[in-house]
């Protein structure tokens, strides 16, 4: 754990018209790290999440990438940074294939061709790695997958590039049991291998199972940033539905705001 | 990051080995899908040619054939071009009038200005890229929505064909070389032969390495049976076409016919060269992305912007093409170049292929087989000898029914199997 | 001063003209606008000449548009005679003088007609095409006719007049007749594949009656890719500089030659004098069929052009010497006698 | 099924005492994050006319103002059908054609069958119908796409006024009702101000209404000085227009033209008529449904496929108004009656007015200021003595300034808030 | 708990060309029960869920309906039956508002004008019964909600009406904590009401929270259906994802065919 983080957000503001959906929050994140972002829905972790990635412009604040600050205005800015999201709303091309998917905006070439085969060949490694057995061909428009299936082809993705931060929005929403633990394995795999992982979650046990530190959103307020080892289950909850617990959390008036 | 494989790989791999006999079963049950590729098109087109060979007989022959060629060139090209801009869900209306645009500064650089021709060919493309250039522009940066800015394009482009032509004479078009493109360019009987061969060799080629190459690296393959099959379905279809144009068609027994035209080879290469751009380069992948899903390629770190001012450049430098193409075969050029039913008919032909006008799907070659479906039903009516309105209802209907087979078969399978 | 009030309200007197398109023939923007505006301008009167770009809808705009502004005397070659009809109508209610121009709105209001005899247009093409094809000693022929915009009543007047010449040789058995088809909006591409077909039905056409130069160039273009340009007899009308080339190559048989200068400048006067408030002085009455009445008109004579008088429209300065005479034509044009 | 009611309610109805401040702040906010409704479309069509005035002060005139609104009256009606159409994401290029083919049996039927001029234009609405509900059946039945279907029709429409028309000839519409809509039909100045007050005092009562039973019910409520301002708007730009339109602008003194054209009756009657269609019935919001999710509208048990035939059926209906409209405002029908520009200048004052080309997004007020914005540009443009070529490009730019204006609003606004 | 099912599907396969993707399915429904649809990423359980709903047609199969053989073709012909479904791709129109998508097809009606007001107070009250205390307005269009929010709307519209079966695909998937608790509740009080209500889930503490039975999918193929009550936690874990359990399962020349 080094003292600087590898990405610090500061005083994030974000308004859609008359709604504001997040006032003054900030948030690290630390290489070697997997934090959990914890909140109830609607709290804004998508939000803050898509801000992050220059999905959505910042109303207000500091975008600081290994303590310097950095300007992202679009994906490709965030992409520079190696900044690797797996959005909530996936966001895949339902006419490609799988393959073309993955490699979407990174496929491997040979001069000007397409190198389909490597390509493919990769695919279906990394889906595999990530126990996917009901795949009848990586050649498959993904508009044709399970709800399961197109949330590991997003995340293998992910996965497949050399990043520094992997932010994942909910990954094991609709994954199955074994596919789930593949992927709480490959987070903490990631953090070892020295990235910082973002993890979104509504599961208690996934964010324990893997969270080295866990900050919960309370609409659209960061409540808390604290370690996971200092908290309980009980603790977490309260947080998210309530904004505090105990000396946690935002201030009453803070709350009230 | 590399990720430690698991063993079960068999579903994925599955199909690795399948021979002929799974393959076919395969693509049966693919067509009763509903997923059938130019299957459809071409059963129109066959329809087609069959009705208008029984209504008049003289549609068969090996002039009407060169006709036909030389008649659905020009839209077909434009329908080509069209087919990118309408892969990302925009639309195009000043394509026609974009043709007509650079036929004129052709035809005035020719005629007025005494260039030589690869300058006003140059200059009439160049003309047409930015043209597209301007229209990107104003549809991805300032977010026009692309029926205006293309409707303002069809109007200001009427104007500045007539400006060009000093308010509506006609300007000849005389220049050999030029007039070889489609007027009376045809390669001689035994270098036609020889680039069939080359062709077919070279398909053959193409798909036994592909095949090889996957197969090296442990992917599902085509059986070779099934790439004999296409060849050879190929080599027949092309082969027919060849010994037809070969024949002798002349009326005038002093100048001889033969051979196919240079169109032909213009419109297969723009086929080749359109193809591969979709289909095997990055570039063309991302055609595709955006089309199917602006947010999610925007995400995926593509220029969208640029992608989108891209597909517009090279939809008007293929109208710019295919105003060349029109020129040559007029050998002149008039203020209605490109003009009336010439974009819809592209459109159309677009369409009519399979594009969707909604984005993400579409490929060139169903586009000439849609430019096919066109030419076809404008050189049988024009057999016919109707009064303009009976052509006129005649056409629509002939068009119809040629739509309508395709989009019955498709539905048909389409039942079946999903929704 | 403000014009709109009407026509009290101002001491110039303004005349509208409303011309048809720019792309059925070239003659609109680049001889009639010209030689009508010189024409007011020396008379001292105000004008507009505006065009309608074959929109009918774009064309009764412009007319109630002068009609508002006050014009003495509108002057229209209708797109059709419906159209026509109601903006002359609507004239007429506002106190408008009305002028049909070169095209007769049929079961329209106009005080006047000025035109051409376009039945003897017709006629000219008609007896131009029997004269080639004796020249040329043709015994026979299959006739293709590639008439008009069926849309255009000039269309319907012009193979009024061809057909009258040819019925008799049809009848006679002397000619065959061919194919016999409109071309939509006088299209010259469509032209283009519309004899292509021609030919492919009727392989042994022998002479072609088509309704203008551009009609005729576009098949003079199909008969020259089967090398049988010049051995097949063509029409045209309009006398283009494209279409005076074609004859001195020998490849169209005749044009039809109308001096719009003359019809301008007649209908120039007729409209000037009406501005200032005299009357008329007409030569002719025109029967309109559907309104049943006689339209005090001035009729011009056309004239057929063959090779041999190639030379009198240049000398006239209907179309410069320069824009025939360009290249490979020079020698046909000093063969021709022009200078 | 009742569920409990929990008690925290507070945020989904904070905003519901409050008041004009609160509402303002609300609608600048939403109006800065691009949710800006009719206001795009309004500046462009000032900027339009303030131009045109500038240029050519005749421009604003009683006497042109009712050309403008004659003028502009059939494009409007068709674009206001083709918003149903667009609205689901399909297309219609027969439109105009339609129109055509409506007026043409209006006309035989009126002027060579002499029958009376209420069984006319039943004849021609009933062919509209016809028209819309063969082309919604091939679309929705047979799966053929709406482009190609309409292409085919667009092209047999052509043909069968031809043949109504027998061959090219005009027919003369002379009855003296059918003229009334759109020629020579006005309201007298008095009755013109009453239908004016009962106008504004409806608005304004509905608004009211509204307002006093949300409230009754407990909902968030528009505050009353907002109706105040949105009702006392209306009346000023509707009573100027009423105002001017009551001078006379007869150029010819024998005969007055005073008061407010009967066409701007109909369109009024028509537009209320189909925004209370898509906004206040389960029809309308059917239509929205299936334009935004065709999918999501099947599972919630719309009738899909029938509400596909219904907005062709709606589109083809209004054609037939518009082109009894143009027939009117003609006096006569003619085979080009309904061609031309009509349907890409409808297809373009729909869109303009912000209706998406894939489905889901519009509204019928925005075709008619769509509409309008089309209608000034020809007027002004015809104001100006341009050659043709100049004409046309003029009119293509000015097209493009005005769609400009529009998207670049929009597109400012939307910065700061969503993509 | 009756004798004759509420619902029973009798040899139901279906394929999407050359994929087969459910081969002779048995599945039974009984109303007063929540039935369980459990199986690994891609089994067949939405595939299967949407045949009943008439969304796909079946290749081959019964569809028995209180003892009674029907034809489900479309969704309308499910809905006539009392069946409510909510699918896991929501299927919610983005242009609508959320009033709006609730009462889809549903719409409430005075004469020929629609009734907004009760409609958006039905609304409102069942979303706030729902725990969703984050949504700005009802009249908010959809494609504004989180992920969360969406699935809160979804689930809304099909408790709204007077159903016989309620069939829940992946419902808790983006669901917070108060939220997930609240909606097993809700699927607990229409079983006790007499509905019959399917869960499908990948959370095993969910099921078992509220099923009285649990039906395993393996690859397309009915594995086992058993009363909750007669096994543990990694039992149903092994049928998932092999199959077979002991006893239970599939035979194995079943699972290799
Ligand atoms: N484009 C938008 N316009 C208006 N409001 C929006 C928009 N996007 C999100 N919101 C609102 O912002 C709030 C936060 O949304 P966000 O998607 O960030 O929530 P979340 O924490 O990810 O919730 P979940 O757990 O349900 O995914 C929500 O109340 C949502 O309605
Ligand atoms: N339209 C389709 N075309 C081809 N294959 C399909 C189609 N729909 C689903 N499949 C395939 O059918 C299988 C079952 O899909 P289904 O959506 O029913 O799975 P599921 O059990 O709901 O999985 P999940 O838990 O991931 O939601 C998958 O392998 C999927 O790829
Ligand atoms: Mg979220
Ligand atoms: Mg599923």
């Amino acid at each position: 754990m080094t003292d600087t983080p590898l990405l610090e957000i500061r005083g994030l503001s974000k308004s859609f018209g008359p709604v504001q959906v997040l006032r003054d929050v900030d948030f690290t994140v630390h290489a070697g790290q997997v934090t959990a972002l914890v909140g109830d829905n609607g709290a804004g972790k998508s939000t803050l999440v898509k801000c992050i990635g220059g999905i959505y412009s910042m109303d207000s604040g500091e975008y600081l990438f290994d303590g310097r600050p950095v300007s992202v205005h679009t994906p490709r800015d965030a992409a520079a940074l190696g900044v690797e999201i797996v959005y909530q709303d996936l966001a895949l091309c339902d006419n490609l294939d799988i393959v073309q998917n993955m490699f979407l905006g990174r496929e491997i070439r040979r001069g000007l061709v397409l190198d389909d085969i490597t390509m493919e060949q990769r695919a279906a490694e990394t889906l595999a790695s990530l126990s996917v057995r009901t795949v009848a061909s990586v050649r498959q428009p993904v508009s044709s997958l399970s709800g399961g299936q197109r949330q590991t082809v997003a995340i293998a993705k992910a996965v497949l590039w050399n990043n520094r931060i992997v932010i994942l929005d909910e990954p094991n929403a609709a994954l199955g049991v074994a596919q789930t633990a593949q992927v709480l394995e490959l987070v903490r795999r990631l953090a070892d291998n020295g990235l910082a992982v973002v993890l979104i979650s509504h599961n208690m046990n996934d964010v324990f199972a893997v969270a080295d530190r866990i900050a919960a959103l309370y609409l659209g307020q960061m409540a808390a940033e604290v370690r996971a080892t200092d908290v309980t289950h009980s603790q977490v909850v309260e947080l998210i539905t309530t904004g505090r617990s105990g000396d946690l959390g935002l201030r009453r008036q803070g709350a009230a705001a | 990051m590399s990720l430690t494989t698991l063993p079960s790989r068999e579903t994925l791999e599955e199909r690795r080995s399948a021979g002929f006999g799974a393959y076919a079963r395969d693509y049966l049950a693919r067509i009763r899908s509903g997923n059938m590729g130019a299957l459809p098109a071409v059963l129109g087109l066959l329809a087609l040619v069959v009705a208008f060979s029984v209504a008049r007989p003289e549609f068969v022959t090996a002039g009407n054939l060169a006709n036909l060629l030389h008649q659905g060139a020009a839209v077909t090209v434009i329908a080509m071009g069209l087919v990118f801009v309408l892969l990302l869900g925009e639309i195009d209306l000043s394509a026609g009038f974009a043709s007509g645009v650079c036929a004129s500064v052709l035809a005035v650089l020719l005629t007025n200005f005494g260039v030589p021709w690869y300058v006003a060919v140059l200059a009439a493309l160049a003309t047409g890229a930015a043209i597209g250039l301007i229209i990107g522009m104003l549809v991805a940066k300032l977010g026009i929505p692309s029926f205006v800015v293309t409707l303002a394009a069809f109007l200001a482009f009427q104007g500045a064909v007539l400006l060009l032509m000093k308010g509506g004479t006609i300007v000849a078009v005389d220049d050999p070389i030029i007039k070889k493109i489609n007027f009376d360019g045809r390669l001689a009987p035994l270098p036609g032969w020889v680039l069939y061969g080359v062709t077919i060799a070279g398909m053959l080629a193409l798909h036994l390495w592909k095949r090889y190459s996957r197969v090296r690296h442990g992917l599902a393959a085509e059986p070779r049976s099934v790439i004999a099959l296409r060849v050879v379905t190929a080599a027949v279809l092309l082969g027919g076409a060849v010994w037809t144009l070969n024949l002798e068609r002349s009326p005038n027994a002093a100048i001889s016919q033969r051979g196919v035209p240079m169109i032909v080879l213009v419109v297969g290469v723009l086929l080749a060269l359109c193809t591969f751009v979709l289909n095997r380069t990055a570039f063309g992948r991302h055609i595709y992305a955006v089309g199917g899903n602006r947010e999610a390629a925007r995400r995926a770190g593509i220029h969208v912007d640029a992608i989108r001012i891209a597909v517009f450049v090279i939809c008007s430098t293929m109208a710019a093409v295919g105003g060349i193409v029109a020129a040559s075969r007029d050998a002149s050029v008039n203020p209605n170049t490109g003009g009336s039913n010439v974009l819809l008919y592209a459109m159309g032909a677009a369409v009519i292929g399979g594009t969707s006008l909604f984005g993400g799907k579409g490929r060139v070659l169903n586009a000439v087989l849609g430019g096919a479906v066109v030419a076809v039903i404008e050189n049988g009516m024009g057999l016919m000898n109707y009064s303009p309105g009976t052509k006129y209802i005649v056409t629509g209907v002939v068009l119809l029914l040629a739509a309508g087979i395709d989009a019955v078969t498709r539905r048909r399978a389409a039942r079946a199997g999903l929704r | 001063t403000n014009e709109v009030a009407g026509k009290g309200g101002h001491g110039r007197p303004r005349i509208g003209v409303i011309l048809p398109d720019s792309k059925s023939s070239a003659r609109w923007e680049t001889a009639d606008r010209k030689y009508l505006a010189a024409a007011f301008k020396a008379a001292g009167v105000d004008y507009e000449i505006q065009n309608a770009q074959n929109d009918k809808s774009a064309f009764t705009t412009l007319a109630e548009q002068m009609i508002t502004q006050g014009v003495d005397v509108l002057m229209i070659v209708n797109l059709d005679s419906g159209t026509g009809k109601a903006v002359l109508d609507k004239a007429k209610n506002a106190g408008v003088a009305t002028i049909d121009y070169d095209r007769l709105t049929l079961g329209g209001s106009a005080r006047y007609y000025v035109s051409f005899d376009n039945t003897a247009v017709g006629t000219l093409q008609g007896q131009g095409l029997v004269d080639c094809l004796n020249a040329a000693k043709i015994t026979k022929p299959v006739i293709a006719e590639l008439n008009g915009a069926q849309t255009d009543n000039n269309s319907t007047l012009f193979k009024e007049g061809y057909d009258a010449v040819l019925a008799p040789h049809f009848a006679s058995g002397a000619y065959v007749k061919g194919p016999d088809q409109w071309i939509e909006e006088w299209d010259n591409t469509r032209a283009g594949t519309t004899f292509e077909q021609m030919m492919t039905a009727q392989p042994g056409i022998g002479g072609v009656i088509a309704a203008n130069d551009g009609v005729a160039n576009a098949v003079i273009n199909v008969l020259k890719k089967q090398g049988l340009n010049g051995r097949i007899p063509v029409t045209g009308q309009d006398a283009t500089a494209q279409g005076l080339q074609n004859i001195l190559n020998g490849d169209q048989c005749m044009t039809v030659y109308k001096d719009v200068r003359r019809e301008a400048a007649a209908a120039a006067k007729l409209a000037i004098g009406l501005a200032k408030g005299e009357t008329g002085v007409t030569d002719h009455k025109v029967h309109d069929p559907v309104g049943k009445r006689d339209v005090d008109s001035i009729l011009l004579d056309p004239k057929a052009i063959t090779r041999q008088n190639v030379k009198d429209v240049i000398d006239d300065g209907y179309v410069a010497a320069d824009a025939v005479c360009t290249g490979e034509f020079a020698a046909k044009c000093a063969a021709a006698g022009i200078k």
